[in-house]
């Protein structure tokens, strides 16, 4: 008998923690990248370039300087991998950063900053 | 100490009354294990009431307990519920089946008491999610059909199986509890040929020698005599006599059971009139009766005669009126005045003349939330056309509500009905008025033959005998042929000119008002000159 | 009643209608392709809700109308993730373990009803269904957004409570369907659906070898023996019912993630008619209801489903008579079956009792 | 004291009281949001008279024990088979009118006879079979009126398509004959419809005299105890389909009054729930399944239709947003559950 109230709170517990679990990974975030120029205090990154995005392996598309564009995904942590196109080319210069959003989160990335390893590469919101 | 190891169950100075009457009155009955004893008396002798006590039914309970002692298996009892019975380790087979047509014969063998073997899934949602034991199902329902002796594939379904062999299914199932130390059968070969209820008993003396006691209630006096250890005559709730088969023979045990003669015969009227012209013919009738069947009962009944129906109950002869008045199916020949008439057709028989107070005064005699005056109108209304006024040319058949109360009040003040006034909710009258209502709506008919079935039941002693006057003088009065069927032989022996005795739904012998008690008892008990193959219900 | 005349009563309603879709097809004139795409669709949407009223069957409380009720409760999950945004399997999934608690509640609701109307489950299941859709619709219409938080405005009615007459799915479209990948020709397999029917289908015949299934059966053939012989009659209904209720909870979030919309207060609606139709088409009876039957009872319904727009065009040039015609093949066939059913159910009880006369008079007429 | 209370609301049923309560709660509340009382005293007036026929034609069959006729819409395909045929016949005000009643009248007995022989065949399961023959019937007729050769140019569709439209105007033909008939005005805002009234009134008469006779009385018994009636000799399959053929007539009458009162004939899936509220109107009323009477319809028509009219005035005054619908589905199925779930022995 007690092995049964152990397993069945066990099984309550483990779908409450499935439950929390399947809202973590399956929360969908917004997340925006700019390909624009950013001036952090006096310091001013400039988008030079074009660049191909791809988050969480998942294809973005080309933006080309001063564009934006705005990607989907859900679960906590993430990736972002971004790669320099000068005269229609792949010039194999890759850029790649990790970070991690809460619930109901949403990231604005911005490329330049980003590439240039500054702190303000990201802007995170609720 | 060593008597509790004597006897399986005492018991010790029951009584019981239901509000008031006295139904039990001081039994003593002690069962050793593997005896066989056989539990006889008339209806109302208390039987079911004992084995009710017995098995804890709830209906005991509800009517404040009883008063003695029950001991079984050394220790004193009283069961709150028949399960606990079950689970102490008696058992009881019913005279009606209690199984599932549709299941096999192991399924119904281990109904509820399936072996199982463990699945994960019970641990959530408790043992009923574990999985039948298919093999060990059958298995056990082999081992209690072997005991049985009988042959009896359980892999077929019940439905397909022959009627006989159903009984059998009950039997084996009580026999599969291992703790099994009692088995009460009521009534078990009822539905069972001479020769099927041959092997049953065979099945139950096996039973007995592997040491289970059984109680075997039975109103086939030959069986009692030839399978039980000892037999026990109940009569009016007390035990009137133990005997033993070896030294007694069925007369005496009939005498036991139905009581001796009185010493002045309660014939009421001086002389029993000679009549000859035969007015109801009936041969060879089958009804379909649930619990009163039928099977071919033949006889004839004299015109303006009051012929009386006995027998004990399920035996029948509720099921003859209600047969030939197109209540149950029938077959057969039923000859009214010379001419044949139709079966199972209520209004046909009706407009012969024939009329019919039944014994389910609340169901079929009355409908209980109507006025009086409705209720004694009615069929006459609708058979006869009578109370009714027709309006533009016979168009519309207006229902004559002044009528219906002139005559109402008539038979209010002939039968002494009591009541506020016709208006009155029949719900709302004592039964024996209720009674007289069922037989007032009868004469409205002006009927020139009646069936009349347990008139008196349930309604006191004053009714009764104001009931039974009533009958004779109408039959005396208008020559109204009656047929009386009744339970209680005082009855028919105060008033019937002929007594018919119908056993497994035959009439086994009729005798005058006038002969022995014995007599009848015998003919109740199928105790017959010839053999033959019987049945009951 | 010999054999043959047996059989053709107790599948009349298939056989009718393997003759209605036998002319109807080539009326209709679909390209054999479409059509198996169709079907595939649709027996993939529609088997799991049907097979939900299997078990109810067996325990002998006749079609599940109440059904519906699993479906209102699989919306309401539907409703919560959708605000939340919780998308792809996980959403589906995390819709499923939401409605679970409120199927299960409503189901023992539907079921205490239920064992108050013995004898008449089925007409009162479908009043109860109506009788919920008003609650159901007090709830999401008026309650959310009010009493309960509803954050996602997009779901929302604009005057800022209670969620919009149609709210899309697109977060879950087809994820189970798409799961595991497979094309014939250009058709499209939803072999993960298929799998799960599948399970459903293995549970149902492991459930009929438990004891409670057994229970159920026993319940189902004679309540009064059942109870005689020490089985909780009521519970065992109860339950049934409650199982019932829980699968069509999911039954209709798999219907619903293949749609990819959902009307919120229509979706529900027509569940237990059309699902029950089917089971009855696929050769089912108020007492008898197995596997095959439901399988059989899709292919045929929505064969016809497909085919009668097209084939009332054909006919009268009115793609409008088939829609009408298909509204009245389910509630005609529902009709047909079951004063078949009540019809036959008397006719038997009849047979049986001249059977018991019949054996009475052979043993005793020497 | 606890006792008696608790009996009255046995007998009386506590959803009923909910509901008068609720009533009587929203006549109170109509002076503080608004609205006028007579007004709406005019609506539940109009209401009560065109819903109260079709009310009163599920009697028969709850007086023979067919239970509560969830097949009420056999009757009103009748109703409306004889009001279209009496456009088509441009027949005009009360020649219409009775024109219509006539055609229906024939239609019905057709479909009653039928209905009784089906149903005297599912004994005992007549509730579940009448919902699904009714709604079955009504998709049926959805497809009659596509086909059938309906000519009139003020019913079939304006240009090309053929068929009859959903909705049909009865003005011009036989609009508010009843209703305008000795009309009565009480003040600006209340008038009677005297015709209509007097009809409802003429009809229930007839029922109630049909009770009393021979057959009638048969009826009742065979519905309060069908054993009881066979042994009285009485044919009792007979009897339920002639009630059930009386529904049926009568339910095509109530169409009829209700669409001369409307305005509009509704074709295709409009009768579809047409039952279920005349059902829970009877079960407002007192009636349970198996017991039925014409005071029932009457308080029940009246306490229905009221709550129909002020709910979404008042209430929809209170919250600013229109909640009769629910109530109206909640209320309605909600009694039907209810009285199905109350277990309804006639054999005592």
């Amino acid at each position: 008998m007690r092995k049964r109230i152990i397993i069945r709170t066990a099984l309550v517990s483990a779908l409450i923690l499935i439950g929390i679990f399947l809202y973590v990974i399956g929360k969908e975030h917004k997340v925006l990248i700019d390909n624009r120029d950013i001036s952090v205090g006096d310091i001013t990154y400039s988008a030079s370039t074009t660049y191909v995005v791809r988050v969480d392996n998942q294809e973005i598309g080309v933006i080309k300087k001063g564009e934006r564009n705005a990607a989907i995904v859900t679960g906590v942590s993430h990736k972002i991998v971004v790669e320099e196109i000068k005269s229609n080319v792949l010039t194999g210069e890759k850029h790649e950063k990790r970070f991690r959003l809460k619930n109901n989160e949403s990231a604005t990335v911005n490329i330049p900053a980003m590439i240039n390893n500054a702190n303000e590469w990201i802007d995170k919101t609720n | 100490m060593e008597s509790k190891e004597k006897y399986l169950l005492k018991m010790e100075h029951v009584s019981k009354d239901f509000y008031g009457t006295k139904v039990l009155k001081n039994i003593n009955i002690s069962v050793k294990p593997g005896e066989i004893i056989g539990l006889v008396g008339e209806n109302g002798a208390g039987k079911s009431t004992l084995m009710n006590i017995l098995f804890g039914n709830p209906i005991i309970h509800e009517t404040g307990g009883f008063e003695g002692k029950i001991i079984f298996d050394g220790k004193e009892v009283n069961f709150a519920s028949p399960f606990d019975a079950i689970y102490a380790g008696i058992g009881m087979v019913h005279q009606e089946f209690i199984f599932i047509p549709g299941f096999t014969a192991i399924e119904n063998i281990l109904l509820n008491k399936e072996p199982t073997r463990y699945s994960f899934f019970s641990e959530i949602f408790g043992d009923k999610l574990n999985v039948l034991n298919r093999e060990e199902m059958k298995k056990r329902a082999i081992e209690a059909i072997k005991i049985l002796g009988i042959e009896l594939n359980p892999e077929i379904i019940v439905k397909e199986m022959p009627v006989g062999h159903k009984q059998f299914i009950e039997i084996a199932r009580e026999i599969d509890r291992k703790l099994l130390k009692l088995l009460v059968l009521d009534e078990p070969t009822a539905v069972l040929t001479e020769s099927e209820a041959g092997i049953a008993m065979k099945a139950i003396k096996k039973l007995a020698d592997k040491g289970v006691s059984v109680i075997f209630i039975s109103h086939r006096l030959q069986e009692i005599l030839d399978s039980c250890d000892r037999i026990v005559v109940l009569k009016d709730g007390s035990v009137q006599k133990e005997l033993i088969p070896s030294d007694t023979n069925p007369r005496e045990v009939a005498e036991y059971m139905i009581g001796h003669e009185l010493t002045k015969s309660i014939w009421k009227s001086k002389e029993i009139r000679k009549i000859s012209e035969t007015i109801l013919e009936v041969n060879n009738l089958w009804v379909d009766m649930p619990g009163e069947q039928v099977n071919g009962a033949s006889f004839k009944v004299n015109k303006g005669e009051i012929f009386g129906i006995g027998g004990l109950t399920g035996q029948g002869k509720l099921g003859i009126a209600n047969g030939i008045m197109g209540l149950h199916p029938a077959e057969g020949e039923v000859k009214f005045k010379g001419k044949p008439i139709f079966l199972n057709n209520s209004k046909y028989v009706l407009e012969q003349g024939i009329a019919f107070v039944s014994e389910d005064r609340r169901g079929l005699g009355l409908i209980l939330d109507q006025p009086i005056f409705k209720n004694i109108t009615f069929t006459a209304m609708q058979i006869k056309d009578m109370f009714l006024k027709s309006l533009l040319g016979g168009l519309i058949k207006w229902s004559d509500d002044k009528a219906m109360i002139k005559i109402t009040r008539e038979y209010i003040d002939a039968l002494q009905i009591k009541c506020e006034s016709e208006k009155q909710l029949v719900r709302e009258l004592s039964g024996g008025n209720q009674q007289k209502l069922c037989m007032a709506k009868v004469f409205v008919l002006k009927p020139e033959l009646i069936f009349v079935s347990e008139p008196t039941r349930g309604i006191d002693v004053g009714a009764k005998s104001l009931v039974l006057d009533t009958l004779r003088e109408y039959n005396r009065k208008y020559g109204i042929t009656i047929i009386m069927a009744s339970s209680e032989l005082v009855e028919l022996r105060a008033i019937c000119e002929r007594i018919a005795i119908v056993d497994e739904g035959r009439i086994s012998g009729i005798l005058p008002p006038t002969a022995k008690l014995v007599e009848f008892g015998l003919l109740m008990l199928g105790i017959k000159s010839k053999k033959k193959e019987t049945i009951g219900k | 009643m010999n054999p043959g005349v047996r059989f053709l009563i107790n599948y009349a309603v298939p056989i009718i209608f393997i003759i209605l879709v036998a002319f109807a097809i080539p009326l209709s004139g679909l390209s054999g392709e479409y059509f198996i795409r169709e079907l595939t669709i649709r027996l993939s949407r529609n088997s799991f809700l049907i097979l939900a009223l299997l078990i109810p069957v067996m325990a002998g409380m006749g079609m599940n109308f109440g059904i519906v009720l699993g479906a209102m409760a699989g919306e309401i999950g539907l409703v919560f993730i959708t605000d939340w945004r919780i998308i792809g399997m996980p959403g589906m999934l995390l819709a499923m373990l939401i409605s679970t608690p409120i199927a299960v509640l409503l189901g023992y609701f539907a079921g205490i009803i239920l064992n108050r109307a013995k004898g008449r489950e089925m007409v009162t299941g479908f009043m109860l269904a109506f009788f919920m859709n008003g609650i159901y619709q007090l709830f999401v219409l008026y309650g959310m957004g009010n009493i309960i938080p509803i954050s996602n405005s997009s779901i929302l009615l604009p005057r800022g409570y209670g969620i919009r007459n149609s709210i899309s799915l697109l977060g879950i479209r087809q994820v189970l369907d798409k799961l595991i990948p497979l094309k014939i020709g250009d058709i499209l397999i939803p072999v993960a659906t298929f799998l799960v029917i599948a399970t459903l289908c293995v549970f149902i015949i492991w459930f009929r070898k438990t004891k409670l299934g057994q229970d159920m059966r026993t319940v189902g053939q004679d309540n009064e023996v059942a109870r005689v012989s020490g089985i909780n009659v009521e519970r065992t209904r109860v339950l049934s019912i409650v199982i019932s209720t829980v699968l069509a909870c999911y039954g209709q979030i798999l219907f619903l993630q293949n749609i990819g919309t959902m009307n919120t207060y229509q979706s529900h609606e027509q569940v237990g008619v059309f699902a029950i139709a089917a089971l009855l088409v696929g050769g089912a009876s108020v007492a008898k209801a197995n596997i095959p039957n439901v399988f059989i009872g899709v292919i045929l319904f929505h064969t016809m489903f497909v085919v009668s727009p097209r084939a009332g065009k054909a006919l009268m040039g009115q793609a409008q008579l088939g829609e009408y015609f298909r509204v009245f093949v389910s509630y005609g066939v529902i009709a047909f079956s079951l004063a078949l059913y009540a019809w036959r159910k008397r006719v038997e009880k009849e047979n049986e009792r001249k059977k018991i006369m019949n054996y009475r008079k052979s043993i005793l007429v020497k | 004291m606890k006792k008696k209370i608790q009996n009255i609301i046995e007998n009386f049923g506590l959803p009923r009281i909910i509901i008068f309560l609720f009533l009587v709660l929203l006549f109170i509340l109509t002076p503080f949001v608004g609205i006028r009382f007579d007004t709406s005293i005019n609506d539940v007036i109009v209401r009560f008279g065109m819903n109260g026929i079709l009310v009163l034609s599920l009697i028969p069959m709850v007086k023979t024990g067919c239970g509560l006729n969830f097949g009420l819409q056999l009757g009103i395909i009748a109703g409306i088979l004889g009001a279209v045929t009496s456009i088509e016949m441009n027949t005009t005000g009360f020649t219409g009118f009775f024109t219509a009643i006539g055609i229906a009248f024939f239609f019905a007995i057709v479909f009653g006879f039928l209905y009784g022989l089906l149903l005297n065949k599912v004994k005992g399961d007549e509730m579940v079979v009448a919902t699904y023959v009714g709604f079955s019937s009504v998709s049926f007729m959805s497809i009659m009126w596509l086909m059938l050769p309906f000519k009139s140019p003020n019913m079939i569709w304006a240009y090309g398509g053929s068929g009859l439209r959903t909705t049909i105007n009865t003005k011009g033909y036989w609009f508010h004959v009843l209703t305008d008939f000795l009309q009565i005005k009480i003040g600006h805002y209340i008038i009677f419809p005297t015709g209509t009234i007097l009809f409802f009134a003429l009809l229930t008469f007839l029922v109630w005299a049909f009770f009393r006779t021979k057959i009638g009385a048969a009826m009742i018994v065979v519905g309060s105890n069908a054993d009881y009636a066979n042994s009285c000799g009485v044919n009792v399959d007979k009897m339920r389909s002639i009630s059930v053929i009386l529904s049926t007539v009568i339910a095509a009458i109530g169409i009829i009054v209700y669409q001369e009162s409307f305005g509009f004939i509704q074709l295709y899936t409009a009768p579809l729930f047409m039952a279920f509220p005349a059902v829970a109107a009877l079960l407002l009323g007192g009636a349970t399944v198996g017991k039925a009477s014409i005071k029932n319809v009457i308080i029940g028509v009246f306490l229905f239709q009221s709550i129909l009219t002020m709910t979404p005035s008042v209430v929809s005054n209170i919250i600013k947003s229109d909640m009769s619908e629910t109530i109206r589905i909640i209320l309605s199925n909600g009694m039907i559950v209810y009285a199905l779930t109350r277990i309804t022995r006639v054999r005592t």
